[in-house]
């Protein structure tokens, strides 16, 4: 056999993009078994008819951009991105939005930009923001978890057959009612003149149903810890935004306890423990340097808690994500490690015009 | 231990090491044949110093190190050198490189070779020259040559000398065989080392995967007086880098664009150590290394010690090779190792590992996935670069950006590509950005060179067009004044003539040429009629006696008006340089009859002799009056001009004598003859005395010139000079080429002469290059000068022209002048031809149309005739590519015409040629032939001589002048052959 | 009346003084000569080879300063386009007359057993690059030849050649790698080619 | 001159669009185009201010010095800005209130500076005239084909309001698409707008790829070299 001319080096590490993206396909099955446990069966349907769709919009587009399929659809991203969609939509919304939603992630968001590794926001929270954006109502009709439903503890949550013809809007609107409610975020946002204490009492969500964001916020966070240990990202970020919103959120309640929430509400409750380890760490959108990351991270966490006190909307994960992506670059640049022999670190770009 | 420092990022690569560790080292066979590459380190590539054919010995020196950063490089085994060519070597690029091949004879004869008794003994510059002698270089990774390092402590502070055993990367053993065999040659090579770099501190950084190793090392340190640190780290890849190694052993980090040395620190590899101990205990120079052979595809992997210079082929079969399973052939570690492409590569010293993988088990990268900006490669990087940054930068080309990330601290090692999910070739991409980058200054640097040069040029073109202009006006404004001072002059004569009654100096002389003229008319009249003897021949004698009677008077009467030119308002010097001219020509020609007369004879010799002594008297005074007036005029210039001519004329007496020697130099070399240094230092003397002549002509010569003005002149000696020693290089190399290739035994001598004359091409070429570079040096010739003589040129041509034109008449017609008239028409074109070298030597440049003189320079004629036959080739290859283009075609017979015009014109002028010469009674062939003998004369008187001096024989002298009066007679033949072949 | 009054005279007033202001600011801000013309001569290859119809390459970069197309040094091929279309921040064009796009970089060469020694090549190299003297065989200096090829035509003999220039150890590097999508196709076991970066 | 008015046509139609080619005028036109009405509302107020400006410094033209040409320009262009916004309030007041802030606003509309100083400082009256009702006719077209878009996809209607514009009579003209139509809030706000615009300019971009591929099939390169000139001599 004639021998080659390479150029080392010649070994590799038998590690691939599709095998990180399993690991975090397999790291977020305990949060999905945690909503569908809690939340019934829309989030694991929706999850699937959003994989199923990103994978068709992702083939359809890439024969449009005339390359290779096989190879492309093999490295899992567009599973990835209408995965973590699926995950935080509420679980009955109607089919439509989820279409609407992993087209934008898919094709708007992803490959209007050029593909895989392009993209300068989150595919998925700009798909969500957008849906948040466009579709207020639906978007916003969170189901209640199982505890609150029917009698006691037993498991009363929407059947299957049910949920489906729901979310493909075959089935009358009214039984969703019965299994809708408030998400905590939107409790203590929408209070009136309750002070902190109050609501947790009169809330039934609160009340009550705080444990199950609280176990699906742990199942998530023990998904993160995994992908940490599999060295899929580094600490940094999820660390950094996670310490930044405890931080900010103690201090608020230490402050004024009536009016503002506590640390470890702030920690549970909402998508923060997603977006923690499965949004803010996506390594296409983030910061590139550790310390650049923790910058990143510190941002999330702040925005987090200032949209959430002041702002519009109710949870802010998306959105915080979604700020911190359009400053990434500009992290990158000041974030720059210092190099080997270098007594400091370079800043800023040069060669730029 | 010493405390343990970490560098950031590393991987950690299956080691696969164990397979080569099996068994002791072996010794490798002696190959048929050793391709020993001259560049085996980083540097200049050694000078070969055998031939081919040469037998050399095991040990012996075959090519010697060039600069300061070069080794010397031994062949290692004996036998016969076959070859000194371009062979493939272990190089990334698959290219070939010039290397010596040994054909071995399996003696394996050493060379006569012993240690040092005691290095401690010897002062370290002696020291560190025996190691340079031995050919050491380093043996980790790049080459470098030791003893420069081992120079480092004169000028900086030495405090940590530290041993690199590390051997971090996969499969390679080689240092850990070493270690574990020959321990304590290690330490003693770090003795030596530590001597002479006399650090506080020893450190040997060793991984902790070669237990055995550490082992043996710590046995063999024991016995050392040396303060020595075995320091163990952990197995990561890239611990063995240098830079790395420091960090992770003393916790300094060398900044960036800095050596090691800088922070006082010096990193040897243990092999090289151990290189050290053998060429200095035992004066064995690096001829072997150890080199580590493994790969799925080999049947036994182990380590061997092998000869440089040895195939790979040898050493793969050795261990045992499957053939159909070698995919990649490696040569290094598989993360900074290259592959290569051909067994026939050969072993250097930097190989310390050769890797025969399967296909599975260096399978080809996958395709390259898009970048999904993991940072799996910040991580691991240990320069602490952003290297997926850094890949953006390279593949889209911004490397501006691609510097500012510190691209250039990238140190290669792979872990980014290694560990990259994404399959991305990281490291290949920061090679081809580095590539690029110093292309791309390479290219910068010499596009300013260009603009530099291109506007000097431009500026020089300007100021001469500027001067140029200035002098045209000048000159309108002395014309315009001359002819105002004319003008009076005329007036004041006329009022003069009509009051003194003194002729015109312009009348008188056209009166007294045309009574010569009538005279000679008649004289020849009578003549004609003496010999036929027909005729009045009395009214006729008459006649010329009263012509003659007239003609004096005419001529004296000028004569008399000439002679007071003092009287004459205005020197006119221009005049008087004219008439001395014509005074000498008159005096040549009065000479050249009176020889002729001699020789047959015949006439009378006694006027003939009168007229010359008159002629001569004539002659000095017009001189002395040109003189006068010329030195009245400038009299600085002048006695600068004179000085000038004579400085001049001795240094191309010298020069003539140096090429003649060189010339004999020359022969001598390339005929083999032994006598060749001595005429070589004769030669350097004549050189000397010719440099003397010409730094003293150059002084005389820029001395006047008040500004720093390189003379045209200068510039064109400095360009003949320069291109007279080109040719001679090219001889010499030629001459060298053919002795190399016959095997002389003189070729090394005949070397270092190419090599001298090189240099001084490269002097030449510079000076030139200088002078030419040098802003101001518009040509001082001052373009009076040249338009003067380009004038007298044109006037002289055109004289010519008329003299050809009414020889062609007169031979058309059969006129019995015709022979006469043809002297004249050579002398004529012997004066234009001296005039154009004039011109041209005065930096002028002929007119590009010289058709038109073509009859008188046979170059130009020849010329012409290629120019038009190439038009003409090309012509007809346009029209083969287009047969029907009727423009063509007729393009085509126009050239043909013109080409055969041309050609025509040429033959004619050749045979007019042989013609001339016949009718000056000298027989071109018979010339020609003389002219060779004379030559082979001198080539005779020349070996006569080196024999002579070889034998000491007393009559050297007598040879001497021989040899000096041959070469006078090839001369002037050569000269009398010139005039008529030019 | 009152109010239209002030208006305009409050607007008579405005116009005065950022009349005065316009003015003071193009009187103390003009700009002197054309910083632009030496950058733009910076990227050129200073081949001083004409071909872009100037001659020379200062008067081609002064040309671009004032408005003319960037296309036209086929000596620095597309990527000295690109890096003043970058410069002069307009959209790249292709090459002038569908050139070859990286140019290979070539060296003179004088044949010299066929120079007759006619000097004017001499007179053709923009940059001094050939030696020589009248009938004199001349050489060009390789370290100085821009590649230009203006001596070629001059030649009557036509002893010139243009020779790219040959690639050493030294200067040897590597190419860039191949991007992922290309790779596919050749990706078969076996028939990576040479030089083929993996 | 027949050619250069086709030039100027379509240049202001097509080739030269201020909106898809200059990106002039970005503002108003990612503010307003939530609705086909709101968008001929802009479209037609900036036409005539584009019309009566490019007339007005095109006659002028003569006497404006170099110098201080801008601050006219914005003058004359505010004068009609001003006269534009008072006769909407006076005929249209419900779409002057829609429109809000963007009718006073057109005075800092870059596409109409633009031309202003492009073109009709530099040309005589006719060809100003036609330049401006030309480049306006594509801003509009621009702005009406947005506004239908966003309407169409956010609201599912096309038309709706029409009265605003054009009387009791246009009520009528409204088009339901899609019966129920849940709205999609983001094409009517404005990220739906930048969106928009960019596919339209991406389409505008492929057409003219594709024209340019045509007609480059039509007549091969000609690949005409420039004269060589001789540095030397």
């Amino acid at each position: 056999m004639a021998l080659i001319r390479t150029s080392s080096p010649h070994l590799h590490k038998a590690s691939s993009t599709s095998d990180v993206m399993r690991l975090v396909v397999m790291a977020t099955l305990p949060g999905l078994a945690a909503m569908t446990f809690f939340f019934g069966w829309g989030t694991l349907i929706n999850v699937v008819w959003a994989c199923l769709l990103a994978v068709g919009f992702e083939a359809t587009i890439i024969k449009i951009r005339k390359r290779p399929l096989g190879f492309y659809l093999k490295d899992y991203s567009a599973v990835v991105t209408a995965l973590l969609l699926g995950l935080a939509l509420p679980p009955f919304v109607p089919w439509w939005v989820t279409l609407v939603g992993v087209f934008v992630a898919i094709v708007v968001a992803k490959h209007l930009y050029g593909g895989l590794g392009q993209n300068p926001f989150n595919p998925a929270m700009v798909a969500y923001a957008l849906l948040l954006v466009s579709f207020p109502v639906q978007m916003t009709s969170w189901t209640a978890p199982f505890v609150l439903n029917g009698e006691g503890d037993s498991w009363n949550i929407l059947g299957f057959v049910d949920t489906f013809k729901l979310i493909f809007g075959s089935l009358d609107s009214a039984i969703v009612d019965t299994y809708t409610g408030a998400t905590p975020l939107d409790a203590m946002r929408h209070r009136g003149g309750l002070t902190t204490e109050e609501v947790w009492s009169s809330v039934p969500v609160l009340a009550d149903g705080i444990g199950a964001w609280h176990a699906v916020s742990a199942a998530y966070f023990m998904g993160g810890v995994f992908l940490i240990y599999r060295k899929v990202f580094t600490i940094h970020t999820p660390a950094a935004m996670l310490i930044t919103l405890a931080v900010t959120s103690t201090l608020f309640y230490l402050v004024d306890p009536y009016n503002y929430a506590d640390p470890f509400f702030h920690l549970t409750a909402g998508a923060t423990m997603l977006g923690a380890f499965f949004i803010a760490t996506d390594p296409v959108t983030s910061a590139t340097s550790n310390k650049g990351k923790v910058v990143f991270g510190i941002g999330i966490g702040l925005l987090i808690y200032i949209i959430r006190g002041w702002g519009g909307y109710p949870d802010a994960v998306a959105f915080a994500v979604l700020l911190m992506n359009l400053a990434a670059p500009f992290i990158d640049q000041y974030t720059q490690p210092r190099s080997y022999g270098h007594a400091k670190a370079k800043r800023g770009l040069k060669g730029e015009v | 231990m010493s405390t343990q420092f970490s560098f950031h990022g590393g991987v950690h690569p299956p080691e696969n090491k164990r397979q080569s560790t099996g068994g002791p080292i072996q010794i490798a066979p002696i190959p048929e044949q050793l391709s020993v590459p001259l560049s085996q380190h980083i540097g200049a590539p050694s000078d070969v110093v055998v031939a081919v054919g040469d037998r050399v010995l095991k040990g012996q020196v075959i090519a010697e190190a060039v600069g300061r950063i070069s080794v010397n490089v031994h062949a290692p085994s004996s036998g016969v050198v076959e070859a000194i060519e371009a062979r493939p070597v272990p190089h990334s690029s698959g290219m070939t490189a010039p290397s010596i091949v040994i054909r071995t004879d399996g003696e394996d004869e050493w060379v006569e070779h012993s240690g040092l008794e005691d290095f401690r003994a010897i002062p370290k510059q002696e020291l560190i020259d025996f190691i340079r002698h031995h050919g050491i270089s380093g043996m980790g990774g790049a080459g470098f040559p030791t003893d420069v390092k081992l120079h480092l402590g004169d000028d900086h502070i030495v405090n940590t000398l530290i041993l690199n055993a590390m051997e971090c990367e996969p499969y390679i053993t080689a240092d850990d065989m070493l270690l574990r065999e020959h321990a304590e040659q290690v330490v003693k090579g770090i003795e030596v080392i530590a001597h002479l770099l006399q650090p506080h501190h020893v450190m040997i950084g060793i991984e902790d995967n070669k237990p055995q190793a550490i082992r043996a090392l710590e046995l063999a340190t024991e016995q050392s007086k040396l303060n020595l640190d075995i320091v163990v780290v952990p197995t990561v890849y890239p611990s063995g880098g240098e830079k790395q190694l420091i960090k992770l052993l003393t916790g300094v980090e060398v900044p960036s664009g800095h050596i090691p040395a800088d922070v006082g620190i010096v990193c040897q590899n243990v092999g090289t150590a151990s290189a050290i101990y053998d060429a200095v205990y035992n004066g064995i120079p690096l001829i072997s290394r150890i080199v580590t052979l493994t790969g799925d595809a080999l049947g036994h992997p182990h380590n061997m010690r092998a000869l440089i210079g040895t195939p790979l082929q040898t050493l793969l079969q050795s261990a045992q090779l499957r053939e159909k399973d070698l995919y990649r052939l490696v040569i290094g570690g598989p993360m900074m190792g290259f592959t290569v492409d051909s067994q026939s590569i050969p072993l250097i010293k930097t190989t310390n590992c050769v890797i025969a993988a399967t296909y599975n088990e260096m399978p080809p990268a996958p395709p390259a996935n898009p970048c999904i900006r993991c940072g799996m490669c910040e991580q691991v990087c240990p320069a602490e670069l952003l290297p997926q940054q850094l890949h953006w930068f390279a593949k889209g080309k911004e490397f501006e950006k691609a510097k500012h990330h510190n691209l250039f601290d990238c140190i290669e090692c792979g872990a980014c590509s290694y560990v990259c999910p994404s399959n991305i070739p990281l490291v290949q991409y920061y090679r081809f950005a580095k590539a690029e980058i110093r292309n791309e200054e390479a290219e910068q640097r010499k596009a300013d060179h260009a603009r530099q040069r291109f506007e000097a040029r431009q500026a020089r073109l300007e100021q001469e067009k500027l001067e140029k202009e200035l002098r045209r006006k000048q000159r309108a404004e002395e014309a315009a004044k001359a002819q105002a001072v004319k003008k009076d002059k005329a007036v004041q004569n006329s009022e003069k003539a009509e009051s003194s009654g003194e002729p015109d100096l312009k009348s008188l002389k056209t009166a007294s040429a045309v009574a010569r003229t009538k005279l000679k008319k008649a004289q020849k009249a009578l003549q004609l009629a003496e010999d036929k003897g027909v005729g009045d021949i009395d009214k006729l004698r008459q006649t010329v006696t009263e012509l003659e009677a007239k003609e004096r008077a005419a001529q004296e009467a000028y004569d008399q008006a000439q002679s007071a030119p003092a009287e004459q308002p205005v020197v006119d010097i221009q005049q008087l340089k004219t008439n001395a001219a014509v005074a000498r020509t008159k005096l040549k020609q009065a000479e050249k009859a009176l020889a002729k007369a001699k020789e047959s004879g015949e006439g009378d010799l006694e006027a003939l002799r009168a007229k010359l002594a008159e002629q001569k008297a004539k002659t000095e005074a017009a001189q002395a009056a040109y003189d006068q007036a010329e030195s009245g005029g400038a009299p600085q210039a002048d006695v600068n001009a004179v000085n000038l001519d004579e400085l001049k004329a001795s240094m191309e007496t010298a020069l003539g004598k140096v090429d003649k020697a060189q010339k004999a130099l020359d022969a001598a070399v390339a005929s083999g003859s032994p006598a060749v240094e001595k005429m070589k230092a004769g030669v350097e003397k004549l050189q000397g005395k010719y440099k003397e002549a010409k730094a003293e002509y150059e002084n005389a010569q820029s001395a006047p010139a008040s500004a720093p003005v390189m003379s045209a002149e200068t510039l064109a000696e400095l360009k003949a000079d320069m291109e007279a020693i080109q040719g001679k290089v090219e001889k010499a190399q030629k001459a060298l080429d053919a002795a190399v290739s016959s095997g002389s035994p003189a070729v090394e001598k005949m070397k270092a002469g190419v090599e001298k004359l090189q240099g001084k091409y490269k002097e030449a070429k510079a000076e030139y290059e200088n002078a030419q570079s040098a802003p101001a040096s518009a040509p001082v010739v001052s373009a009076e000068t040249l338009a003067e003589l380009k004038s007298d040129m044109e006037a002289m041509q055109g004289k010519v022209e008329k003299a050809q034109k009414a020889l062609d008449a007169a031979t058309a017609s059969g006129s019995p002048a015709a022979d006469k008239m043809k002297a004249g028409v050579e002398k004529l074109q012997g004066k234009y031809n001296e005039l154009k070298q004039a011109f041209l030597e005065a930096g002028g440049q002929l007119p590009a149309a010289q058709p038109d003189a073509a009859p008188v320079d046979p170059k130009t004629l020849k010329q012409t005739v290629s120019i038009v036959r190439t038009k003409l080739k090309k012509a007809q290859a346009a029209l083969d590519g287009a047969a029907d283009d009727v423009e063509l075609q007729t393009e085509v017979q126009r050239l043909t015409q013109a080409h055969e015009v041309a050609k025509k014109a040429l033959d004619t002028y050749e045979s007019e040629q042989n013609d001339k010469a016949a009718a000056e009674g000298i027989d071109l062939k018979q010339l020609k032939i003389d002219a060779a003998m004379a030559r082979a004369a001198v080539t005779k008187a020349e070996r006569a001589l080196s024999k002579a001096r070889e034998a000491e024989q007393d009559d050297l002298p007598e040879i001497e002048q021989q040899l000096l009066a041959a070469q006078l007679e090839a001369e002037n033949l050569n000269q009398t052959l010139s005039r008529f072949t030019d | 009346m009152d109010i239209i009054l002030i208006a305009v005279i409050a607007l008579l007033g405005l116009a005065l003084v950022f009349g005065l202001l316009l003015g003071f600011a193009s009187v103390r801000f003009r700009v002197e000569g054309n910083p632009l013309v030496d950058q733009i001569d910076g990227i050129l290859p200073q081949t001083q080879c004409g071909q872009c119809g100037y001659p020379g390459c200062r008067p081609y970069a002064e040309a671009i300063s004032e408005g003319d197309a960037i296309n036209k040094c086929p000596p620095g091929g597309q990527s000295t386009v690109e890096a003043l279309a970058d410069l002069l921040d307009v959209e790249a064009i292709p090459l002038e007359g569908g050139v070859e796009e990286e140019p290979v970089k070539k060296v003179a060469y004088i044949r010299e057993d066929e120079c007759i020694g006619c000097t004017k090549c001499i007179q053709a190299c923009p940059v001094d690059a050939i030696l020589g003297a009248a009938k004199q065989m001349h050489t060009v200096i390789e370290s100085e030849c821009t590649g230009c090829d203006l001596c070629v035509e001059p030649c009557p003999v036509d002893c010139i050649d243009m020779l790219p220039i040959e690639t050493t150890l030294n200067t040897w590097k590597w190419d860039m790698p191949k991007p992922g999508v290309d790779l596919i196709v050749t990706d078969l076991r076996g028939e990576l080619k040479q030089g083929d970066a993996a | 001159m027949a050619a250069d008015y086709k030039k100027i046509t379509h240049d202001g139609l097509w080739g030269n669009n201020p909106a898809l080619v200059q990106l002039l005028g970005l503002c108003p036109l990612l503010a307003v185009t939530g609705s086909v009405v709101n968008a001929i509302g802009l479209g037609l107020a900036s036409t005539i201010v584009l019309i009566g400006s490019n007339l007005t410094v095109s006659a002028f033209r003569k006497f404006v010095p170099d110098s201080v040409r801008l601050p006219i320009f914005v003058m004359i262009i505010a004068s009609f800005v001003t006269a534009i916004e008072l006769l909407m309030k006076a005929f249209t007041y419900e779409l002057y209130l829609i429109l809000g802030i963007f009718i006073p606003l057109i005075v800092t509309n870059c596409a109409i500076m633009g031309r202003a100083d492009a073109f009709a400082c530099k040309n005589p009256i006719k060809e100003s005239l036609l330049d401006g009702l030309m480049m306006g006719l594509g801003f509009t077209a621009v702005l009406v084909v947005l506004g239908a878009m966003r309407e169409a996809l956010g609201l599912g209607t096309l038309f709706s309001d029409m009265q605003l514009l054009f009387g009791p009579v246009a009520e009528s003209w409204k088009i339901t698409l899609v019966d129920d139509y849940p709205g999609f809030l983001f094409a009517v706000l404005p990220p739906g707008a930048f969106v928009g615009m960019g596919l339209l300019i991406a389409l505008k971009n492929v057409i003219d790829a594709r024209t340019e591929a045509r007609k480059a099939e039509i007549t091969p390169e000609s690949g005409v070299r420039p004269e060589r000139v001789r540095v030397t001599g």
